[in-house]
C-alpha cells in the first residue's frame, strides 16, 4: 500500500504528510513532483497543505492546471482514493473533483488552532475507524476555509451523507462559534459522490503523535490503510 | 498582431456573503461617511495581450476569464474595457 | 582601469553627498582611499556601506566586548546566521533582525519583509528553518494609528511565514507610548542542519562564476539600508515608494532551491541580497574572502527598462541570492534553480586583482582598492553621558506612592494588570501565525514561557525565547541588559531547556545623543556579563539605531533571542498548574522591589525607581536546580514571574489555559513584612513558580544549589478561584474574571478597530493564506 | 440627494512589484495564452453612496480613498465611474 503525495510549487505540509504516513504509519509514500505524469503506482494520492501558488488570485486556482492533476484526477475516475487537505481541498474544489468553493474566512484573518470536529459519516474509506458523532480535536490553519456552496449543492451534499466533518463546539453542537472561518453549516469535510475523493480543512496529519497534543488524526490514516491493503 | 490593454472587473456572485465589503462598509462608516450604503469588493484585473484586433482581444482574455481568472462557482466577471496601445 | 562617471550621472557637490547621509569627513577618507573625486555610483555604494545597518560604525567597538565563545559554538558574530552544535553531528542556526523603520511607514510590507530577510539569513547558513519567533513594540492601543501598525505588522508576519511554511512559535508584544509613531519589528528565525552543510559566505576561488539567483531586480526599496539609519521624519515619509513588496511564494521556491544548491556541491558560497542589496552582499563576500570581484550591472535580470547602475547596485528587491559557483559547474546551477521555475545569471567573478570593481558592459563605473570598502569604513566612538532626568527617576522612592482606594481590594490590581495589554493573552496574535506547520511544535505559543520544537530523528528538542523589558533599560541600562538575558533564560529553562546561546536586536535611539550612546553602552555590557555566568555566549544579532521620534528617543530595547536544548523529549514543561492537590513552590524570594514594575505604570502611570536588582549568580543557580528538578521528573509545572510579579505569575498558571481554569490556594506570611504591594506585584527577578507532586524533594534540589525555595501552596482544581493570603493581606479572585480580563483584552481593545481592519485589505496580498 | 454607484479601480503603484500579477501571467503563458505580456492585479470596488450630484459624489469617494480604500504608499486609484440610480 503506498501513498503518493503531490508537491505542488508552494506546498508545505507534504512533508508532513509524508512523515505522518511513513514514519508514524509504516507505509510506503512517494513524493509526486507537479510537473510528473505518472503516480509511481502510488494507491492513494495526498494533495497536501500548503500556498500553491501563493494561493495568487485564487488558492488552489492554478495548481488544479498541473500536469500531474490529470493523473489525479484519471485515479480518482477509476475510484482510486485521493484526499485534499486544507490547500489540498482548495484545489480539489477548483479542479471540479469536488462541488463547492473555499472562501476567504468570515473574520478576514488567517485562523491557526486546535479546533472540535464531529464526525458526519463514518462509514467513508477514509472515516471507518471512527465512530459516528466521534469528536475530534484536529488544527486548522487557513485563510481561505469558508465552504460555500448554492442552496441545492449543499441539500445534496447533506442528503447524500457527503458531509463528513463538521465543526462543533465541546458540547458536540454546530454552533456559529464553533466555527473557525464561517463555514456554510459549518461544514469542513466533504466527499464526492463516488466517496473515493476527499476534501477537508483540518490537518490530520498534524494529530498523529501524542508528542503533538493529540493522535485523533490517525484513524483517517488506518482507514484507508485498512480499506486499500484490504 | 496589435498590443490591446485590457481591463477585467471580476465580482462576488450576488447573494454570496462579501465579508470584506461589509467590513470596509462599516469601515467608512466608522470614519463618517455616513452616506455609503453598500460596499463590493472584487477584482480588478489589467492585462497585456497582443491580438490581431480588438474583438480577437477581447475573445482571448474572456476564455482567460472562463479558465483560469475567475471561479464559476462564486464569481462574474466582464470586460470593462479593451483599449489599443 | 579607473572608474570615470557616466554621462548623465549628477555632478557630486556637498549637497549631494550630505544627501547620501555621508560626512565631511566621510568624503574625505573616501577621496583620499580612491585617490579622486568618487563616481555617482561610487558615492551610492560607499552611502550604503558605510551606512550603520552595514557598517555599524557607532556600535562595533562597544560589539567587541561581547562574549563570543562557547564549546559548542560553530559560527559566531560576522556570518548571516550564528550556529551552535546540538549534538548527533546536528546544528542550530539562529539570528535576529529589525525591520523598524520599514514597518513604521508599511506595517504590513515592512513586517512581511523582515520576516523574509531573517529566514534568508538562516538557509544561506545550509539550515532548513523550522521556526520563527516575533519580538514586537507599540504605542497605546488606545490609537487608531497603533492598532492599524499593530494589525498590519501582525498580518504581514502571518501571511509571510505561514506562506512559506514556517511555524511562528513564540516571542512578546510590549505596548507603551515610549514606542509611539516608531515600533519595533524584531524577527528571528531558527534552522536545523547537519554541520557537514554549514557553508559561509565567503568569496573564494580566483575564476569562480558570481551568480544572481531568484528574484528580479527591480527599483524597490534604493536606501533602505541607510533609511534604517535616520530618525523617522518627513525625510523618511517622503521615501515612502521605497517600501520593498515580500513575495512569499518565490522566497519558499528560493528556500528549497538554496539548500538544494548547497547540498549539491556546485557552488562555494551563498549570500542573502538584504539591506544594500546587490552592493553589500558583493561587497562583504569579497572581504570575507579576501580576494576581488568584478560585476557587470548589464548581466543583472531586471524588471524595469533604463535601471542605472545606480539604482542596480542598491535595489532591495527582495528573494534574491548572490552565489559564488564552481567555475564550469553554472549548468548545473541554473538546472537546480530551474527546477524550481527560478533563474541564476552569471553576473561577474572572483578575481585576483584586490578590486572591488563595478562595469556597465565595457564601462567601468565604480572600482574600489581591496576590501578597504569594507574594513576602512569609519568607526566612531561617540560621546556616553547619562540623562540626568533619568537618574532622578531612578533616585525617586516609588514606595511613597500612595495606593488608589480600589487597591484595597488586592484582586481589582491584579485584574486590572491582566487586562494590561503587555501582561494580556497575546492569541489574538498568535492565532493568525500557523503554529503547527511542519509538526515539530511541541510547546506552543500560550503553552509555556518558551516555545519547543522537536529534532526528528533525536529524543532532543529545541527551547527558544525572545526577551526584553524597555523600560528596566530606560531606568538603569546596565541593570535592565542584565535581566533580558536572564529574563529570555529563564523562560527557556522553564520549558525544559538548558540555554545555549543568543542573538540579539539592538533597538536604540541616535548614537550620536551621549544618553542614548550611554544606555548603548551600558546596556551592551549588563548584556555580556549576565552571557558569561549564564554560558550563553552572543552568536549574532543586528543594532537598529536612530528609533526615535518627535517626542524622542524609544526605550533602550535590546531584544535577547535564547536558544537553548531540551535533552529529553520527557522533560519537556509547561507553565499552567497540572494535577489537583500538587504543591505550589516558589524558587527564589520575593522582596520590597517595585521600581520600573508593570504595576506602577498600569495602575498609577509612573515610569520611576529602581528595576529589581538581578544577581546573575543567583539566576544561574535558579535555572540549575530547576532544570535538576526536571531532568528528576518531578516538576508538573514552571513560570517565571516577569512582568506583575508573583500574582500575575500565579494567575497565569491557573488561568492561562483558557479551557482548563486551575484554582489554587497560596500563602504568603512568610514574607508579612513586606508591602503586601511588592509581595503580590513586585518585579523581583530569579523566581519561577513550580507545580510539583514532590516538594521536599525540590526544596531539597534548591538547597542544595543554594536556592532560597518555599511552598506557597497547593493547586485547588476545582476550586474555581484563586486565593492569595499574607498576613492581614488577602487575595480572593473568581478564576472566570480573571481569565476574562485576560483573555479578552486585547480582543476587545482591537474589536473596535474594523476601520484599520478595513485599511489592511488594501494590501495586495494572497487574501488567503 | 440621489444615489450613485461609484466604481473605484485600485492598482498596485507602477515599479511595485506585483507578485500576484506575474504569477498569474506566468499561469496564463503554462495555459498557452502565449500572447499576454503583462498582468497586473488590483480591486475593484463598488459604492452605493449618497450624494448632491455625481460631482459629489466622485468628491466624497475620492477622499474615502485617500483615507481609507488606496494604500497610499504601494497603490494607486482612479474611479471607473458614476452612474445614477
Ligand atoms: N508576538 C508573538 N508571537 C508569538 N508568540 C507570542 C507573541 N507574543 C507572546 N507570545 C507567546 O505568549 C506567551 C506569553 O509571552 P510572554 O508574556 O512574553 O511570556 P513571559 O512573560 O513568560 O516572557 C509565550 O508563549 C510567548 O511565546
Ligand atoms: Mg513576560
Amino acid at each position: 500500500m503506498k501513498f503518493g503525495i503531490v508537491t505542488f510549487p508552494g506546498s508545505n505540509c507534504d512533508y508532513d504528510a509524508y512523515h505522518a504516513v511513513t514514519d508514524v504509519l509504516g507505509a510506503d509514500a512517494v513524493y509526486l513532483w507537479h510537473k510528473a505524469h505518472d503516480l509511481e503506482g502510488a494507491d492513494v494520492v495526498v494533495l497536501p497543505g500548503g500556498f500553491s501558488y501563493g494561493d495568487y488570485l485564487r488558492a488552489g486556482a492554478i495548481a488544479r492546471f498541473s500536469p500531474i492533476m490529470r493523473e489525479v484526477a484519471a485515479h480518482a475516475r477509476r475510484g482510486g482514493p485521493v484526499i485534499g487537505i486544507c490547500n489540498g481541498f482548495q484545489i480539489l474544489c477548483e479542479a471540479g473533483l469536488l462541488p463547492g468553493a473555499l472562501l476567504r474566512n468570515a473574520n478576514l484573518q488567517f485562523v491557526s488552532e486546535p479546533v472540535r470536529l464531529r464526525v458526519e459519516n463514518a462509514e467513508t474509506m477514509f472515516t471507518h475507524q471512527y465512530r459516528a458523532g466521534q469528536l475530534l480535536r484536529l488544527p486548522v490553519a487557513h485563510g481561505e476555509g469558508r465552504f460555500t456552496g448554492d442552496a441545492e449543492t449543499l441539500d445534496r451534499l447533506e442528503g447524500d451523507g457527503r458531509v463528513v466533518f463538521r465543526y462543533v463546539d465541546a458540547a458536540g453542537e454546530p454552533t456559529a462559534d464553533a466555527s473557525p472561518n464561517g463555514s456554510a453549516r459549518n461544514i469542513a469535510g466533504i466527499v464526492s459522490a463516488e466517496g473515493n475523493v476527499l476534501g477537508m480543512m483540518p490537518h490530520p496529519e498534524r494529530a498523529v503523535e501524542a508528542v503533538l497534543g493529540s493522535t485523533d488524526g490517525l484513524g483517517l490514516f488506518q482507514s484507508m490503510l485498512a480499506r486499500v491493503s484490504a | 498582431m496589435s498590443r490591446f490593454r485590457v481591463s477585467i472587473h471580476i465580482v462576488p456572485r450576488k447573494g454570496i456573503l462579501d465579508p470584506q465589503g461589509k467590513t470596509v462598509a462599516d469601515a467608512l462608516h466608522t470614519l463618517g461617511f455616513r452616506d455609503v450604503a453598500d460596499a463590493r469588493i472584487g477584482r480588478h484585473i489589467v492585462l497585456d495581450v497582443a491580438a490581431a484586433d480588438a474583438a480577437a482581444a477581447g475573445a482571448a482574455v474572456r476564455e482567460m476569464c472562463d479558465r483560469l481568472l475567475a471561479n464559476p462557482v462564486t464569481e462574474d466577471y466582464e470586460i470593462a474595457g479593451v483599449e489599443g496601445l | 582601469m579607473s572608474a570615470r562617471p557616466r554621462p548623465g550621472d549628477p555632478v557630486i557637490t556637498p549637497a549631494l553627498v550630505a544627501e547620501h547621509g555621508i560626512t565631511e569627513e566621510e568624503y574625505q577618507r573616501l577621496v583620499a582611499m580612491l585617490d579622486r573625486e568618487p563616481t555617482f555610483t561610487e558615492l551610492g555604494i560607499v552611502s550604503a556601506l558605510w551606512s550603520e545597518h552595514c557598517s555599524y560604525k557607532h556600535s562595533r567597538p562597544v560589539l567587541r566586548t561581547l562574549p563570543t565563545q562557547a564549546p559548542w559554538v560553530l559560527q559566531g558574530p560576522g556570518e548571516n546566521a550564528g550556529v551552535i552544535a546540538l549534538g548527533d553531528g546536528l546544528a542550530i542556526a539562529f539570528k535576529i533582525e529589525s525591520h523598524n523603520h520599514p514597518s513604521a511607514v508599511e506595517p504590513y510590507q515592512g513586517a512581511a519583509t523582515g520576516a523574509g530577510g531573517i529566514l534568508r539569513d538562516v538557509f544561506t547558513m545550509g539550515a532548513r528553518p523550522i521556526a520563527m519567533l516575533d519580538s514586537l513594540r507599540f504605542g497605546s492601543l488606545d490609537s487608531p494609528r497603533v492598532r492599524y501598525l499593530f494589525g498590519g505588522v501582525v498580518k504581514g508576519i502571518g501571511d509571510y511565514g505561514n506562506c512559506v511554511g514556517i511555524p511562528t512559535v513564540a516571542g512578546e508584544v510590549v505596548f507603551d507610548p515610549s514606542y509611539e509613531g516608531n515600533p519595533l519589528v524584531n524577527a528571528m528565525c531558527v534552522g536545523v542542519m547537519h554541520e557537514r552543510d554549514l557553508i559561509r559566505a565567503a568569496a573564494e576561488g580566483v575564476g569562480n562564476p558570481i551568480m544572481a539567483v531568484g528574484a528580479r531586480t527591480g527599483r524597490d526599496g534604493i536606501h533602505g539600508a541607510s533609511f534604517a539609519s535616520e530618525d523617522l521624519s518627513e525625510a523618511s515619509e517622503a521615501k515612502r515608494p521605497r517600501v520593498q513588496v515580500g513575495d512569499p511564494f518565490t522566497e519558499k521556491l528560493l528556500l528549497e532551491a538554496s539548500l538544494e544548491l548547497i547540498r549539491s556541491g556546485h557552488i562555494v558560497a551563498i549570500q542573502d541580497m538584504g539591506a544594500a542589496g546587490l552592493t553589500s552582499s558583493s561587497a562583504e563576500m569579497a572581504a570575507r574572502g579576501d580576494v576581488g570581484v568584478t560585476i557587470d550591472v548589464t548581466k543583472v535580470p531586471v524588471r524595469e527598462e533604463g535601471m542605472t547602475p545606480y539604482e542596480i547596485l542598491l535595489s532591495e528587491s527582495q528573494e534574491r541570492m548572490l552565489v559564488v559557483a564552481k567555475r564550469g559547474h553554472e549548468a548545473a546551477v541554473r538546472e537546480i534553480l530551474g527546477k524550481w521555475d527560478l533563474a541564476a545569471e552569471v553576473i561577474g567573478e572572483v578575481i585576483a586583482e584586490p578590486v572591488y570593481r563595478v562595469t556597465e558592459g565595457e564601462r567601468v563605473v565604480a572600482e574600489f582598492p581591496g576590501s578597504r570598502l569594507v574594513t576602512d569604513c569609519p568607526v566612531y566612538a561617540p560621546e556616553a553621558r547619562e540623562s540626568e532626568a533619568v537618574r532622578a527617576l531612578r533616585a525617586r522612592d516609588v514606595h511613597a506612592i500612595p495606593a488608589r482606594p480600589e487597591e484595597r481590594d488586592p484582586a481589582w490590581t491584579l485584574e486590572r494588570l491582566l487586562s494590561s495589554p503587555t501582561i494580556a493573552s497575546k492569541r489574538w496574535v498568535y492565532r493568525q501565525y500557523d503554529t503547527t506547520v511542519r509538526t515539530g511544535t511541541v510547546v506552543a505559543p500560550g503553552q509555556g514561557d518558551a516555545a519547543v520544537l522537536r529534532v526528528r530523528g533525536t529524543d532532543r528538542a529545541i527551547a527558544v525565547k525572545t526577551d526584553c523589558n524597555g523600560r528596566y533599560v530606560y531606568l538603569d541600562p546596565r541593570e535592565g541588559g542584565r535581566i533580558a538575558v536572564a529574563e529570555a533564560a529563564r523562560n527557556v529553562a522553564c520549558v525544559g531547556g538548558r540555554p545555549r546561546a543568543i542573538t540579539n536586536c539592538l533597538n536604540f535611539g541616535n548614537p550620536r545623543r551621549p544618553e542614548v550612546f550611554f544606555q548603548f553602552r551600558e546596556a551592551v555590557a549588563g548584556m555580556g556579563e549576565a552571557c558569561r555566568v549564564l554560558e550563553t555566549p552572543v552568536t549574532g544579532g543586528n543594532v537598529s539605531f536612530y528609533n526615535e521620534n518627535p517626542s524622542g528617543a524609544v526605550y533602550p530595547t535590546p531584544v535577547i533571542g535564547m536558544v537553548g536544548v531540551v535533552e529529553r523529549l520527557e522533560h519537556v514543561t509547561r507553565s499552567t498548574f497540572r494535577a489537583d492537590g500538587d504543591a505550589i513552590v516558589l524558587l527564589g524570594e520575593p522582596t520590597d522591589e517595585l521600581g520600573g514594575s508593570e504595576y506602577l505604570a498600569r495602575i498609577h502611570d509612573v515610569v520611576a525607581g529602581a528595576p529589581p536588582r538581578c544577581d546573575l549568580a543567583r539566576e544561574r543557580a535558579v535555572i540549575d536546580a530547576l532544570l535538576e528538578a526536571i531532568a528528576a521528573g518531578i516538576v508538573r509545572s514552571a513560570h517565571d514571574c516577569a512582568e506583575g510579579g508573583l500574582a500575575v505569575a500565579l494567575a497565569e498558571c491557573a488561568i492561562g489555559d483558557a479551557e482548563r481554569l486551575v484554582g489554587a490556594e497560596v500563602e504568603l506570611d512568610a514574607w508579612r513584612d513586606l508591602p503586601l504591594r511588592a509581595l503580590l506585584f513586585g518585579e523581583a527577578q530569579g523566581r519561577i513558580v513550580v507545580g510539583t507532586a514532590d516538594p521536599a524533594r525540590v526544596l531539597e534540589i534548591a538547597a542544595r544549589h543554594g536556592v532560597p525555595a518555599r511552598r506557597i501552596g497547593t493547586v485547588r482544581g476545582d476550586s474555581g478561584t484563586l486565593v492569595i493570603t499574607a498576613g492581614e493581606g488577602r487575595l480572593v479572585a473568581p478564576l472566570e474574571r480573571l481569565a476574562r480580563a485576560y483573555h479578552e483584552a486585547i480582543p476587545r481593545l482591537m474589536a473596535g478597530g474594523s476601520a484599520e481592519a478595513a485599511v489592511l485589505e488594501q494590501h495586495p496580498q494572497p487574501a488567503a493564506i
